[in-house]
């Protein structure tokens, strides 16, 4: 099929966001454009799957097919499309509570069903939809929900360390003040054969205005990644402040796709029941 | 991006790639703003970022017309020669806030725009192409004309403190 | 829809096998099943078991008849003893009269007081000692043997069928095991009974309740199914899964229900008609996924094989108590289908139609099966292929018009799939206008409630809703698997010649009020009959205001089965 | 339980103030209401926003009166205007009449047409104008000024009120606030509307409904709650999470509401009263928990703050449509209670009794609150404490007879709990023998079945079932949040001088049939009126056989408030 | 409080368990008594909670308090339990399917939660009360089940690494087939202060008879074990073959609990009501 070129914006549904003005989210989503638009997809046969939260509003945003389905199961409509359809190019994507909390079950089985997808996970370690409560990736002490006075008090989920452990393939980390690497990770993602995790860091502005900080705290990921050596990112991982960017993990396993073979009829499977 | 190294480009076929990326991005990022800005009912501000894409819009057009007969390279969208996190004039996201006053806009805008004055200028020193040069002095000099175009804007608004909202969020879901 | 009028009653004979961890009592059962099945019958076995995962107690319970067998009738004629260890675990499920007989070996002891108290007859072979003098031998084998005999059986189709179920257990065994039923059949007792066999037919299926649904799924097009283990369903899905794939389709396994039903949603989303099985705890869990079906209008169906409830209950027995989880158990106000396979054959008719309904009209499909449907083997006619006109209303050429959510006349909106060029849209479980978008709008939410509300109601569904027969000023209303006891007393009455009129309700939401209502009017008499506890049809049909007031109600929770004679008494009134 | 029968009519005074993002309609508001409060009247105060997270469209509507105040009415009195942008959006939330007013800005354009369409009288102030002559001026607190003088309320009360509301801003946010609440008070118009100021009541409290509930929770007993947030259910867990720890009690924020649900069963198993909130989607989640305490009898309170339905439906407002899986949403024969409270009064009462209902009866208690109780400011008078005689019945000294499940004669066997010697037992969600062993056994099942059935439906409820109000032929059945305009109806008839019989149902499983019944015999008309599609309630208790056919129901859907005037309507037979 | 001296069989209720004759789980069973009677547990003061399989048949044949739940939700009904009820030993037990497919998600956040709990898992890579399908610890090729026809094709999961990953204190390995070491592990699980798994191979003599073979392949982990570094744990879990026994890993963080303060009155709370 010939591919017009299309640019970035083509990718846009044209449907306004309803986040607020400086969200991190803005970031993703014009990344993710500019990341089909580098890799030529063609808009009918891509589908964003997404949750519930303000980042999981992302489908509506871009002109290809979307479902936004209920919270936390994103990846598991994400698998059953791909399994049944594919042709299409699959891209999931959710926030940390979408994807790690409620949806942490599927998260660790799509890791390791890897099926060819990629994973976006708009990580701004807080609740945005629902008024700012602590989520998996908050920080013990952060203790400005009312849900959760004195700070949650339990050790931070690090997504990329499950991801790994899970068995993954593909681990990144983006950063929505850093777009144009953020397309190149997107576009990496898409590109790998099996599934891909990429965790954002993309700061919320109204629950987190802390998070504004992050400009100056995040940095390139400074050794010679990505490592296929799973005992070596682990390593890296465990030993990271979470704040590096870039692709940490990179190996190619077997993708997992149901096989749709034809090679028989209904008329002849219904025969076995003959006496 | 002043504290940048050097940024050298060396053919004017690069160098239109760049600026053409350089005004298409700054325009999608005005729009989206602007965008933002009406769903959050800030239409003064919205409407001060309709205006400044609708420049960014015939500015990249002008690109696109000196580019019409060359045949251009792609460049992909990490590659591109600036040194900041993203095209010069399409930054500043996390600045923006539904409250924003036109001038904290005119801020925003005039970093943009400077930034991306300065991305011509650093091409038109350090480039050897003389094509090169001088295209990129007339971009200067164009955005220079914005940047002297904004001031003047800015200078006539009354500086506004925005206040801060009173009322809680929502719940959307 | 329905052959099965003719339902056995008489003509038919009964047999219950029972014996410990080991004694074989089930293949003992399936062997016969097959016998009679050589010989020409039709016919079911279902069976009962202890708690233990393998080797504990267990009977077989086999009954069949010239006519279609699709209920265990209320006594056994026979019952056969292998051993009589633990047998007071499920006495209760082997209900014996003074005209049964006990056929039982000596070696395993007297027959427990509990089986003689109704006065049946008792027969001495002793099975031990015969296969003892085998090498190798079974005592089960033996007792098939003096079994068939009993039952009139041929042996040339008894020994065809120990060929055909022990076949795969290597020729050492089937040897012997042929020695042992000669040596059994051979014996010195005459038929108790003699149904006249007619004769191996070539349209006979040999099917599960389980795998009849798996034959509806692919027969209404089913090409994708997700699903998580769980008992009573798994079969369902163990069936399926080898076949689906040769057919381009496929079966995965979830990591949990969750999973499941978002993943069926997900491929349907794609194209795919999608469907998954499980039982009450699993449908607990995808309540949830469900209405996202149904707001998004993403055709899925759930096949929900009915054990006994609430909570883990009791998950190797049949009940019908997920009715009300089936209709209501949705938050909001969430119309979808629901449907009920009347029989084992029907099961193949029911999950097609299910499936098929789903996809043409865009939304959620249950179908209550149960466990005395799903795991009882059945000796039927094959079930006829029927092509129903119902498909997904696809749009295959969008223009810049298209509106997913569109208002139509028949309230079903065309769906663009994924891959088709300029109908991309986002599928949402947020309230929306027709085009998709979210919306909090008092307009967009009635409109769209409205929508989903009346593509079912205003759908004509045909005939196939129910199978209502016989007529007459009394009436029985049933569903599900109750229908077979149901209509063996409708056989006996018609015998007696008395009459009643019997509805089976097939498709139990949206309820077909006025043609119910058209048929209730002028009732003297009406029974509402199920297995539960609650009455949950009962209760449903005067939501739905089809029910006189004077209306009965017979429910009855499991495991045990719903017997006609039990339903008889509930019409006389001795209930 | 009901002091409202005294419902606020035409002495009532409601105003409606909308603004787009940052002009504080909200706060306004809530200043207002507080003002209203301060001068001893009671009211509420709702609002509704735009579907963004901040910034976006809002308003802010209070109504207050010398009586409670329960619903909005049928239209505003007063409509202020800060802006008008994006009105169109939920402008028929904002119904007007011609005896209404609307105070504009002349600087925000002309009045909509939409809002002017009903002939409202239009009086302009110059909020933006007067607001820029302060420095730091907020032209919302110019027209909170002219609104309260329009209200007649005091400047004093509006003074306290601008500085509790406003205190923690800081004091030059206060000073300004005051002066521009003096200009636009000070403004050259007369009050509209003159209620008489009963002056400030010592035993007045500000309250949401979700607080409320959160009252109730903890004078019922709770002290563990585990929850998963989620719109419009998180404040109930905001305000306790704080608070209980105070208490000796904690909450945990779960990772999911499996968690939630099995978390909370856990910890009252360990003999702690516990407690999760949450909302639709949530409740979905729950329901396999749910049916695991009903079975295990481990006492578990769920409050479902309901929002539009189905599935993510419309999250920020309200409906009424949860009643179906609420009652019937778990697998299997599943009895439990359901209750609603009726106002967001009496969510502090009818909290505690769920909360100590389920402990007595060592079940599952569902209470249906929703968004228009949950997120709506009150001032009401403080609910008294109630001391009730409720509570789990526990084994202290079990001896080796203990029995866990044991048949007693109200069915509801004495709990041992975890640390007690000698009453060791082992909960189980499998259907079990008295002792608390798996059993599928018959006999077992029924008598269970029948044991968490009876332990319900024979237990007194006594006389808080429902508020029963007003006499007459003519009835009215409600539930929850539409109680409050029912009652309004009830009130405009009785100054008529025609009468009408209400009946708010609180305790809606079990259904109170013969007190219902009584209730309802020799009516000439019923009507059933509540917020949702289907007609839930009206469905249910057909389905309960409590209703004569002649029955009508009035069913609307949110996300729209039901208002008196269409109850009105509907009762007059012109609905 | 005194204790009685008891018995291992004094911590058996007596119920006859329903497992097949040779089944793992009842050496799981003899050394989760015996590690009770070592330690000399009072017995109402323990509960066992878990969820449905075969292995969660447990607590009804211990004589303590216990708890049979639902499918996947053992983890999460054990703590609440232990929130509320801190005074008791909580022993969470169950299934490779029950804990790692449908519990997966509550298995991670009770590691990063840390109460302080056992959590036994009687690992036999197989649903054996569903009558043998493939669960996540199953080898991609195992293909006796009609399910999964071909196998899963789906790398297995690695529940040390997982729990490791998550944030979990206390990792370790145990088999049926060395009970007394098991003692030894269980003893040591609920000793930790904080969350402690165990994963306890433990075969289905009627679904994997080819487990049989574990006696023979079943090692004691060779490395200087225990770790208390995560780095060189992830490097041991990740080299490692999967049958090696003993702890891996035993870290001692702060465990969570909440508090039980009580310095207020429900009357003084109700006052905030007040104008
Ligand atoms: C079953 C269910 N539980 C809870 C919710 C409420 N809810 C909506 S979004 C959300 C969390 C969103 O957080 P995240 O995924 O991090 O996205 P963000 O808004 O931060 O981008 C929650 C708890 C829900 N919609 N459904
Ligand atoms: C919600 C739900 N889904 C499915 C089931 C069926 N089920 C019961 S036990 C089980 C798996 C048991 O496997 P495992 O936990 O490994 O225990 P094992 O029997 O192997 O010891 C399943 C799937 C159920 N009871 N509930
Ligand atoms: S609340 Fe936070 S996450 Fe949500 S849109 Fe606003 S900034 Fe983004
Ligand atoms: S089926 Fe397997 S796991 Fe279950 S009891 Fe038997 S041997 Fe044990
Ligand atoms: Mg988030
Ligand atoms: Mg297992």
């Amino acid at each position: 099929m010939t591919v017009p070129a299309l640019k970035a914006k083509d990718y846009k549904s044209g449907i306004k966001a309803v986040w607020c003005p400086g969200c991190g989210h803005f970031a993703v989503l014009s990344a993710l454009t500019k990341a089909m638009a580098h890799l030529g997809l063609v808009k009918e046969e891509v589908a964003v799957v997404s949750g519930i939260g303000c980042s999981s509003r992302l489908p509506a945003y871009i002109d290809t097919y979307g479902f936004h389905g209920i919270h936390g199961r994103a990846l598991a409509a994400a698998s059953g499309l791909k399994a049944a359809r594919p042709d299409l190019t699959v891209i999931a994507a959710g926030g940390d509570g979408d994807g790690f909390s409620i949806g942490g079950n599927h998260f660790l089985h799509a890791c390791r069903r890897n099926m060819n997808m990629a994973y976006i996970v708009m990580d701004n370690e807080v609740y945005g939809m629902t008024k700012g409560q602590a989520s998996p990736t908050t920080l013990p002490d952060w203790s400005n929900s009312k849900m959760t006075p004195h700070g949650t008090g339990i050790p931070s989920f690090n997504p990329a360390a499950i991801a790994l452990a899970a068995g993954a393939g593909f681990i990144a980390r983006g950063f929505s003040g850093e777009p144009s690497e953020l397309t190149r990770l997107l576009v990496e993602a898409i590109e790998h054969p099996g599934f891909a995790f990429v965790q954002v860091l993309s700061g919320c502005v109204t629950y987190r205005p802390d998070q504004k900080l992050w400009k100056e705290e995040v940095h390139p990921s400074e050794s010679d990644l990505p490592t296929d050596d799973p005992v070596k990112a682990a390593q890296i991982i465990q030993a990271g402040d979470g704040k590096a960017t870039g692709v940490i993990y990179a190996k190619q396993f077997p993708v997992w796709q149901p096989e749709n073979r034809t090679d028989s009829k209904l008329n002849t499977i219904e025969k076995e029941f003959l006496l | 991006m002043s504290e940048a190294e050097t940024v050298t480009i060396e053919s004017v076929e690069e160098f239109l790639v760049h600026a053409m990326e350089l005004e298409e991005a700054s325009y999608e990022h005005y729009e989206e703003l602007a965008d933002t800005m009406e769903v959050h009912n800030n239409l003064e501000v919205a409407e001060l970022f309709r205006k400044l894409a609708n420049y960014s819009r015939l500015h990249a057009e002008e690109v696109h017309q000196r580019a019409a007969n060359l045949a251009l390279p792609t460049i992909t969208p990490w590659d591109f020669k600036w040194k900041c996190p993203s095209a010069p004039e399409a930054f500043c996201m996390d600045d923006a806030d539904y409250l924003m006053s036109s001038t904290k806009a005119m801020e925003i805008a005039l970093f943009n725009e400077i930034r991306g004055r300065d991305f011509y200028q650093q091409v038109a020193d350090n480039s050897s192409s003389e094509a090169v040069k001088k295209l990129a002095i007339e971009m200067v000099e164009e955005e220079n004309w914005h940047v002297e175009m904004l001031r003047e804007w800015q200078a006539s608004m009354q500086e506004e403190q925005p206040q801060e909202d009173l009322d809680p969020p929502n719940m959307p879901e | 829809m329905s052959d099965s009028s003719k339902q056995a009653t008489s003509q038919s004979y009964s047999v219950a096998i029972t014996g410990s961890g080991g004694s074989g009592a089930v293949t003992t059962g399936r062997i016969l099943l097959e016998a009679a099945a050589q010989c020409g019958f039709q016919g079911l076995m279902t069976r009962s078991a202890g708690p233990q995962i393998r080797g504990g107690e267990s009977a077989a319970m086999v009954r069949f008849s010239q006519d279609p067998v699709e209920c265990m009738g209320d006594e056994y004629d026979l019952l056969v003893g292998l051993d009589w260890r633990n047998i007071e675990r499920f006495a209760d499920e082997l209900p014996l009269s003074d005209k049964s007989l006990i056929l039982s070996d000596p070696a395993a002891g007297e027959v427990p007081a509990l089986l003689r108290s109704n006065g049946a007859d008792i027969l001495e072979v002793p099975f031990k000692k015969f296969a003892s003098g085998l090498p190798g031998g079974r005592l089960n084998m033996v007792a098939l043997g003096a079994t068939a005999l009993v039952c009139g059986l041929d042996l040339k189709a008894l020994e065809t069928s120990v060929k055909a179920i022990l076949g795969n257990k290597g020729e050492g065994i089937v040897e012997t095991a042929l020695l042992a039923v000669r040596l059994g059949y051979n014996h010195d007792h005459r038929p108790r009974i003699t149904l006249e066999a007619p004769g191996k037919s070539a349209d006979h299926w040999s099917i599960t309740g389980n795998q009849a649904c798996g034959v509806g799924a692919l027969r209404g097009g089913t090409r994708f199914v997700a699903a998580y283990p769980i008992t009573p369903a798994s079969e369902i899905l163990e069936w399926l899964a080898p076949r689906l794939e040769k057919l381009g389709g496929s079966l995965l396994q979830a990591e949990d229900e969750l999973a499941s039903i978002n993943m069926i949603i997900g491929a349907s989303f794609g194209g795919v008609p999608s469907l998954t099985a499980t039982s009450g705890p699993g449908l607990s869990l995808m309540v949830e996924g469900l209405g996202l079906a149904l707001v998004s209008e993403t055709p899925v169906t759930v096949v929900n094989v009915m054990r006994g409830g609430p909570s883990t209950g009791i998950p190797t027995k049949s009940e019908q108590s997920d009715l009300n989880i089936a209709i209501y158990g949705l938050h909001g106000d969430a119309p979808h289908l629901v449907l009920a396979p009347l029989s084992i054959r029907d099961c193949v008719f029911t999950t097609q139609w299910a499936v098929q309904l789903a996809e043409h009209l865009q939304t959620v499909a249950l179908v209550l099966s149960d466990q005395s449907l799903g795991q009882s083997q059945a000796i039927i006619k094959a079930p006829p292929q029927r092509e129903l006109s119902l498909a997904r209303k696809v749009e295959a050429t969008p223009d810049a018009e298209y509106q997913r959510y569109a208002i139509t006349p028949d309230n079903v909106s065309a769906m663009s799939l994924p891959g088709t060029a300029g109908g991309m849209y986002t599928a949402d479980g947020l309230e929306h206008n027709p085009r998709g978008t979210p919306s909090s709008m008092a307009v967009d939410h009635r409109t769209q409630l409205n929508k989903r509300l009346h593509k079912l109601e205003d759908f004509d569904f045909g005939e196939d809703w129910a199978d209502v027969e016989g007529d007459g000023r009394q009436c029985i209303i049933t569903w599900g698997s109750s229908t077979g006891a149901v209509k063996e007393v409708a056989g006996w009455l018609l015998a007696q010649g008395s009459s009643i009129k019997i509805i089976s309700i097939r498709l139990l939401a949206p309820l077909q009020h006025d043609r119910l209502k058209d048929l209730l009017k002028d009732m003297e008499k009406v029974l509402v009959v199920e297995q539960n506890h609650a009455g949950q049809l009962f209760h449903y049909l005067h939501a739905e205001g089809v029910l006189p007031v004077s209306a009965e109600s017979l429910a009855q929770p499991g495991p045990l089965p719903l017997r006609p004679g039990r339903i008889l008494r509930a019409l006389g009134g001795g209930g």
